[in-house]
């Protein structure tokens, strides 16, 4: 067999495989990542790559071309694999965009893969999305290299040449300041000229048993309540017409032990609801962070009470999901958005 | 043994296509021993119908031209160039070659779920009911085997195509290729019975089965427009029998992946790939037969016997170079209302078409 | 008829145990010895990128479907919190990168409130503009992702044609086809030039001429039309139930736009309407959206008849008035914003976008940044409107969402 | 607002549908407008703020970091040679040009260079010796495509001469800055300062400090010598006590 693989490799009808395979460059339709669209342009009306003879088509066992359209992430890893795995060989890989390369805008990110590391790479094109025009070439350049066996940059960059120097003793500081001990006021009062907002706060006051309303902003209000009398006050709010949870969130203060949790209600049906948004938080303690769901009240908060508890593993008692994952991979680090998980820091100096 | 040859060169000789434009070279050949026995067997008219025209050779030809010319056509009414590069001074019309040189040197992978013997031979297999109705479909004077019948036997053979597409996949044991040969099933039911009611309409405006009689019944009026609803029920449950769109439900890459073909790579994918194109071949062949005269056509004493696979080869090229553009005007119907379409309008058009074809056929005779 | 069930025993695939398929193993179970069928669509499907739905049908009837998203999750939140306020600008655009001026807006405008600055006129209708370009762009895409779904070919050459006219127009404004990462606090980098505002404006004109091919090749096709009407339908109740969002919302009958209750930039001056539909279907989600490319085109064209001269940046962030360049590091680096926390609604192309910035009042990035796009927001009813549909709609109504999964994951 | 309503889909409407589909089809199929960029053959031209691979001038180059910090996905990074010179990773840039926008001496210039095919990710880590000019790029087209529009049409035109990738580098507007101390008498003596200065142009001198008469204890003063200092702001942003800033120079 191998033989006859060695055979077709190189003898006589070796030019004719050559050939076919350099004008016949179909790349498989694996959207990984948004240079999906970029990649779309290229084989659109604009650029048409089926003129150089790659068509974008269908899966893995049919074509011959992968090309990687950005970020890999853990779980998307495991599915370039497996297409990699399932093509015919010849098989080539072309990475597209700054994600797929060292990582892009997200290197320290906790959730991706390079693809290099998943799969063998013939041709890299940068850029974020890398242009149409830089696409083709990096098709172009593949068909080279089957033409003549040899991969080659399709750039040279002249070289000046400069003595390298020493590093000094003292770098310049790193321009980010963080604050070593936070002090995090969701509500922040602001003064604002919102009379409909004052009526608003309150009849707030007067049916919510809060422990504040404050209005931080046109058309915001914050709502501070005890963490067991959330699903309360969403019965409440559900009655004065916010039908719906534009947003579930939960912030880690770890310096005073406690996550916030916080609810923004809006309303769809109610026309002078409709640009409020009233925020419900509580604290919750770091150490037992435990919430009753909103999910059944509200089934517009299911998705993101369950991307929560990922992310900083506050469970969400009633939500059916608690406890498996779902936005982030089985093998990604666990609830990564608290403040103790930390991403490798910039380096500004070579 | 030189009986058997002789006796052969004989029968081959004596029932040659005769092309005066090639008769001094045919002569000249015939002269010399062992080409001359080749020379013949290669004219020899049952032969030539099935081997060289209508049949193998030029369907070759005519799948390299389709699928560049499909491409091609696609690409200019969406505002594009389409395969172009490969050969620039003939706008890249050697695409589909270098497609087909690609797959061909591809690694066919059968899968490990895949039920082996089956997996492989079908795609080879497919070929069988492609070829038969080659045999019976006269080109003129070039016919594989003459029969009375032979309309009915191409419609017969044609229907057996489907199955070995749903055989596919099955032995492809994959989900995907599971509902996709299920759809298959399905819209085989959708066209089946209406395309079969249009042509027997037509068999009963022509009182026969047989081909010539029916060429030979067009000669003032096309068929076309004899019958024209039956016309327009065949070309649509043509479009339904190939799954070309609006009715590419059973391949439906983009929901089902390919559907039965979703396993097959390498040439295995090229050989199924390609039935749907050479099943429209066949079914056009059919189609210029009862609706556009056959090979009816001006006659070109040179070409003497090669007139008549010639005209009813373009008949059929023109008539699949203006279908292939519903590619680029229609969607993909759902796979219910394509079967509402076949049961109700096509069902209903078709019968009409059957009573129009039989009066017509009373009136006729 | 009786319907029998075979009390078979059921091994379901070895594949649906994987621990990469989210769902429990008693699901699986329970679907195989109910004579459902599991499909799992994606990640690597043609008809879906990069998010897996496990389908469970019963004959061609879909039964339930459950979303699988995160293959595009790139981390985008904890990253923020990494980095300066200013260089959130390109992180926050990559979600959606054909909608990155909403995204980048929606951002920059949560930083303004905060720090109260002042943008200038002709800033704000430079900014409009380049919104309802990427809204233009952004529809243009989900038309062509929609027309490919259901198998139309040219409906998805024309709108990807049409789209290279806006990154044209976003190249001359910005320098970018896609990500353009042109709106800072303050305002905008450069001004726009007198033949680049003529040029877009001709282009939404020229646009307008070649839509009209698009519209009777695909909008009004009657395969279209069959494969679109009535399917995937979401009623109003529902609609407002799930929280689904911007043209999707709209087409269930809500008349609920950002750009209308809480306007902001200069989209209370200019005239426009917006487009709703009772139906409710996959077909009214899609129309509502071409209408909205009218919309758009027609507040590009006034933004540039009426865009008034003078800075593009306010004077609190750089003292060149027209162009950032030089001292972008030195106005924009150290941005701190006062404690407390800003949530600001942006219409973005396929709904209401929320970035809501929390900052410690010391730090120079953001203590959290919560990003919540319109993909993630109506991800639960486009999973609900397919429930009772077949198989085959899957990809029409997926498509009629324009469903975006690197902007849902983000 | 506009009130849509369900479409009709009587066979009558639907005819009528068909007829305009299939007619502009065959209208397209007859007379295509097309609109394809042939791109090896020909190249589109880009304007010239267009955002492509990275241009360094290394006689304006101050070393002041800014390109480097600013940079979202800390694709540049400093090189000592005799400056700190920045060094462009193009496997992380992503072409944002906040650190060319950042540059106050207009050192970082942009090209139209951006269709670069790289065979492995090392050699996308370009040094600051690498990217002083604009890279050769493998060439095939013969002609420049641009997109033209008027209130009707949209076109190519095609022009038989080959586009220049370099772009003229422009002015930047910013005055010239010089590092100068507010408050000297807040120095803690930490010379952090000095020991960043890429031009060696500060000089920490101790002297004592004395309230009235009475020497009271050991300070610093910090001289900066103004003919070498470039404005680059490093002292500036070390400072921990923050008592230095940029002063504008003159007119």
């Amino acid at each position: 067999m191998d033989e006859f693989i060695e055979f077709v490799r190189g003898g006589p009808l070796g030019p004719v495989k050559k050939w076919g395979t350099k004008w016949s460059l179909w790349p498989v339709h694996f959207v990984t990542a948004c240079c999906g669209a970029e990649l779309a342009h290229a084989f659109a009306a604009g650029y048409d790559g089926e003129r150089i003879g790659a068509l974008n088509y269908g899966i893995a066992r049919q074509t011959n071309l992968i090309i990687v359209e950005g970020a890999i992430t853990r779980k998307m890893a495991r599915a370039l694999k497996i297409t990699w795995e399932q093509m015919p060989d010849p098989k080539f890989v072309i990475v597209m965009g700054a994600c797929g390369l060292q990582g892009g805008i997200f290197w320290n990110g906790y959730h991706l893969v390079k693809p290099s590391d998943v799969v063998p790479v013939d041709f890299f094109v940068p850029g974020c999305p890398p242009t149409p025009e830089a696409l083709l070439r990096g098709i172009r350049q593949l068909q080279f290299k089957i033409e003549t066996g040899e991969a080659k940059t399709s750039a040279t960059f002249p070289e000046i040449s400069l003595e390298a120097g020493r590093k000094p003793r003292v770098l310049p500081r790193p321009p980010k300041k963080i604050s070593k001990a936070p002090a995090v006021i969701v509500n922040a009062p602001k003064e604002v000229d919102w009379e409909f907002g004052q009526k608003l706060v309150e009849e707030l006051k007067a049916k919510i048993d809060a422990k504040s309303v404050t209005i931080t902003g046109k058309n915001r209000i914050a709502i501070k309540v005890e963490s067991d009398s959330i699903t309360k006050t969403a019965i409440r709010l559900k009655e004065m017409g916010f039908d719906h949870v534009k947003n579930v969130n939960v912030i880690d203060v770890p310096n005073e032990d406690k996550f916030i949790v916080e609810y923004h209600f809006s309303s769809y049906s109610v026309k002078e609801l409709m640009p409020v948004i009233v925020n419900v938080f509580a604290d919750i303690p770091r150490d037992n962070p435990k919430v009753k769901s909103l999910a059944n009240m509200f089934p517009s908060a299911d998705y993101m009470e369950r991307e929560m508890c990922d992310f900083f593993g506050v469970i969400f008692e009633g939500n059916p999901w608690m406890g498996r994952k779902f936005l982030l991979a089985p093998d990604a680090p666990e609830f990564p958005l608290r403040k103790d998980f930390k991403l490798e820091e910039e380096v500004y100096v070579r | 043994m030189m009986d058997v040859i002789n006796y052969l060169f004989e029968t081959f000789s004596s029932n040659m296509m005769d092309i005066p434009l090639i008769a001094p070279i045919v002569d000249f050949l015939l002269k010399i021993p062992v080409i001359n026995f080749i020379v013949a067997l290669i004219l020899w008219k049952p032969f030539f119908a099935v081997i060289i025209m209508p049949g193998l050779v030029v369907l070759t030809l005519y799948l390299l031209y389709v699928v560049w010319y499909e491409r091609k056509l696609t690409a200019r009414i969406q505002w594009r160039v389409g395969p172009l590069e490969v050969a620039r001074p003939i706008r890249g019309a050697i695409q589909a070659l270098a497609d087909g040189i690609r797959y061909f040197f591809q690694e066919a992978i059968v899968h490990r779920e895949a039920h082996r013997p089956y997996f492989v031979q079908l795609p080879i297999l497919a070929f069988i009911p492609i070829l038969l109705p080659i045999m019976f479909i006269p080109a003129g004077s070039a016919v594989g085997i003459y029969t009375p019948y032979s309309i009915q036997l191409t419609v017969t053979f044609i229907a057996l195509i489907p199955i070995t597409i749903v055989a596919m996949g099955w032995a492809s044991n994959s989900r995907f290729a599971y509902i996709g040969s299920v759809r298959e099933a399905f819209m085989y039911f959708a066209y089946e019975v209406p395309f079969i009611i249009a042509v027997i309409s037509m068999i009963f405006l022509y009182g026969s089965g047989d081909a010539y009689v029916a060429v030979e019944k067009q000669s003032a009026i096309p068929g076309a427009l004899l019958n024209p609803i039956a016309f327009i029920v065949y070309i649509i449950a043509m479009l339904m029998a190939t799954s070309r769109l609006p009715f590419e439900i059973p391949e439906a890459d983009q929901e089902i992946a390919f559907g039965p073909f979703v396993e097959y790579s390498g040439i295995l994918f090229g050989l199924a790939m390609v039935l749907a194109y050479e099943k429209l071949y066949i079914m056009t062949l059919l189609f210029t037969i009862l609706f556009l005269g056959g090979w009816s056509g001006p006659y070109c004493p040179l070409l003497g016997d090669l007139n008549g696979p010639l005209w009813m080869f373009i008949k059929t090229i023109v008539v699949i170079s203006i279908l292939v553009i519903v590619r680029s005007i229609y969607a993909r119907y759902r796979l219910d209302q394509a079967l509402r379409i076949g049961w109700t309008s096509m069902l209903a058009l078709s019968i009409a078409a059957l009573v129009v074809g039989g009066a017509l056929g009373v009136w006729l005779s | 008829m009786d319907e029998y069930v075979l009390d078979i025993p059921v091994e379901p695939p070895k594949e649906l145990r994987s621990l990469f398929i989210p769902i429990p193993p008693e699901y699986v179970e329970d679907t195989y010895k109910s004579d459902d069928f599991l499909i799992l669509v994606g990640p690597q499907h043609p008809g879906s990128g990069h998010m897996r739905l496990i389908v469970r049908v019963k004959g061609d009837i879909i039964q339930e479907v459950i979303p699988d998203p995160g293959y595009v999750h790139r981390s985008m939140e904890k990253l923020a919190e990494n980095r300066l306020y200013i260089q959130n600008i390109p992180l926050v655009e990559r979600p959606a990168i054909m909608d990155a001026p909403n995204f980048n807006l929606g951002y920059v405008r949560a930083i303004e409130e905060a720090l109260d600055i002042e943008v200038p006129e002709r800033a704000k209708y430079i900014r409009t503009m380049l919104a309802e370009l990427g809204r233009v762009g952004t529809h243009l895409y989900d038309a062509a992702i929609l027309a490919v779904f259901i198998g139309h070919t040219t409906g998805f050459m024309y709108p990807f044609a049409l789209r290279e006219l806006i990154c044209e127009a976003l190249v001359r404004l910005t320098g970018a086809r896609f990500t353009s990462s042109f709106i800072i606090p303050g305002g905008v980098r450069r001004d726009a030039d007198e033949s680049t505002l003529k040029w877009i404006y001709d282009m939404t004109l020229a646009m307008e001429r070649r839509l009209k091919s698009f519209e009777r090749i695909f909008i009004n096709n009657p395969t279209v039309i069959a494969r679109l009407q009535d399917v995937g339908v979401l009623s109003k109740e529902e609609a407002i139930k799930y929280g689904v969002v911007g043209p999707f919302l709209r087409a269930s009958g809500v008349e609920y736009d950002v750009r209308k209750v809480e306007p902001y930039e200069v989209y209370d001056e200019l005239v426009w309407d917006m487009p709703v539909s009772d139906a409710g279907d996959s077909y009214a989600r899609f129309l509502v959206r071409v209408n909205e490319i009218g919309q758009s085109l027609s507040i590009i064209r006034q933004c540039i008849k009426e865009m008034p001269e003078g800075r593009v940046i306010s004077e609190q962030i750089a003292e060149n008035g027209n162009d950032i360049r030089g001292s972008f590091y030195d106005s924009l680096s150290n941005i701190v914003l006062p404690s407390g926390e800003y949530t600001t609604l942006t219409e973005g192309a396929r709904g209401t976008i929320v970035f809501s910035i929390v900052s410690d009042g010391e730090s120079n990035v953001p203590y959290r940044l919560r990003i919540v796009s319109p993909g993630w927001l109506y991800l639960k009813g486009f999973m609900e409107s397919m429930k009772g549909e077949r198989l085959a709609d899957l990809q029409a109504i997926y498509g009629s969402f324009g469903y975006f999964p690197p902007e849902a994951d983000r | 607002m506009i009130r849509l309503s369900k479409v009709k889909t009587d066979p009558v409407e639907n005819l009528k549908r068909h007829a305009e589909a299939i007619g502009e089809a065959v209208k397209q199929a007859i007379k295509p407008d097309r609109v394809t960029v042939e791109y090896p053959r020909e190249r589109r031209k880009y304007p010239e703020c267009f955002r492509g691979f990275i241009v360094f001038d290394k006689e304006k180059c101050i070393s002041c970091f800014r390109c480097a910090q600013i940079c979202p996905a800390n694709a540049i990074q400093m090189e000592y040679f005799d400056k700190a010179y920045p060094g462009i990773d193009y496997a992380k840039c992503i072409f944002c040009h906040f650190c060319v926008d950042s540059c106050p001496t207009g050192a970082l210039n942009t090209s139209k260079v951006h269709d670069v095919a790289f065979k492995s990710m090392d050699e996308m880590r370009l040094s600051a010796k690498q990217i002083t000019k604009v890279p050769e790029i493998v060439r095939e087209e013969k002609q420049t495509v641009e997109y033209y529009v008027d209130r009707n049409v949209w076109k190519l035109v095609r022009k038989k001469e080959l586009d220049r990738l370099e772009v003229p580098p422009k002015p930047v507007k910013v005055k010239e800055r010089r590092a100068a101390c507010t408050e000297p008498e807040s120095c803690l003596g930490c010379r952090l300062c000095a020991s960043v200065c890429p031009q060696n142009a500060i000089k920490v001198e101790k002297c004592e400090i004395s309230i009235g008469e009475e020497v009271t204890g050991t300070g610093c003063v910090l001289q900066i010598q103004t003919d070498l200092c470039t404005g680059c702001g490093l002292c500036v942003r070390q400072c921990p006590m923050q008592i230095l800033t940029l002063e504008e120079v003159g007119e």
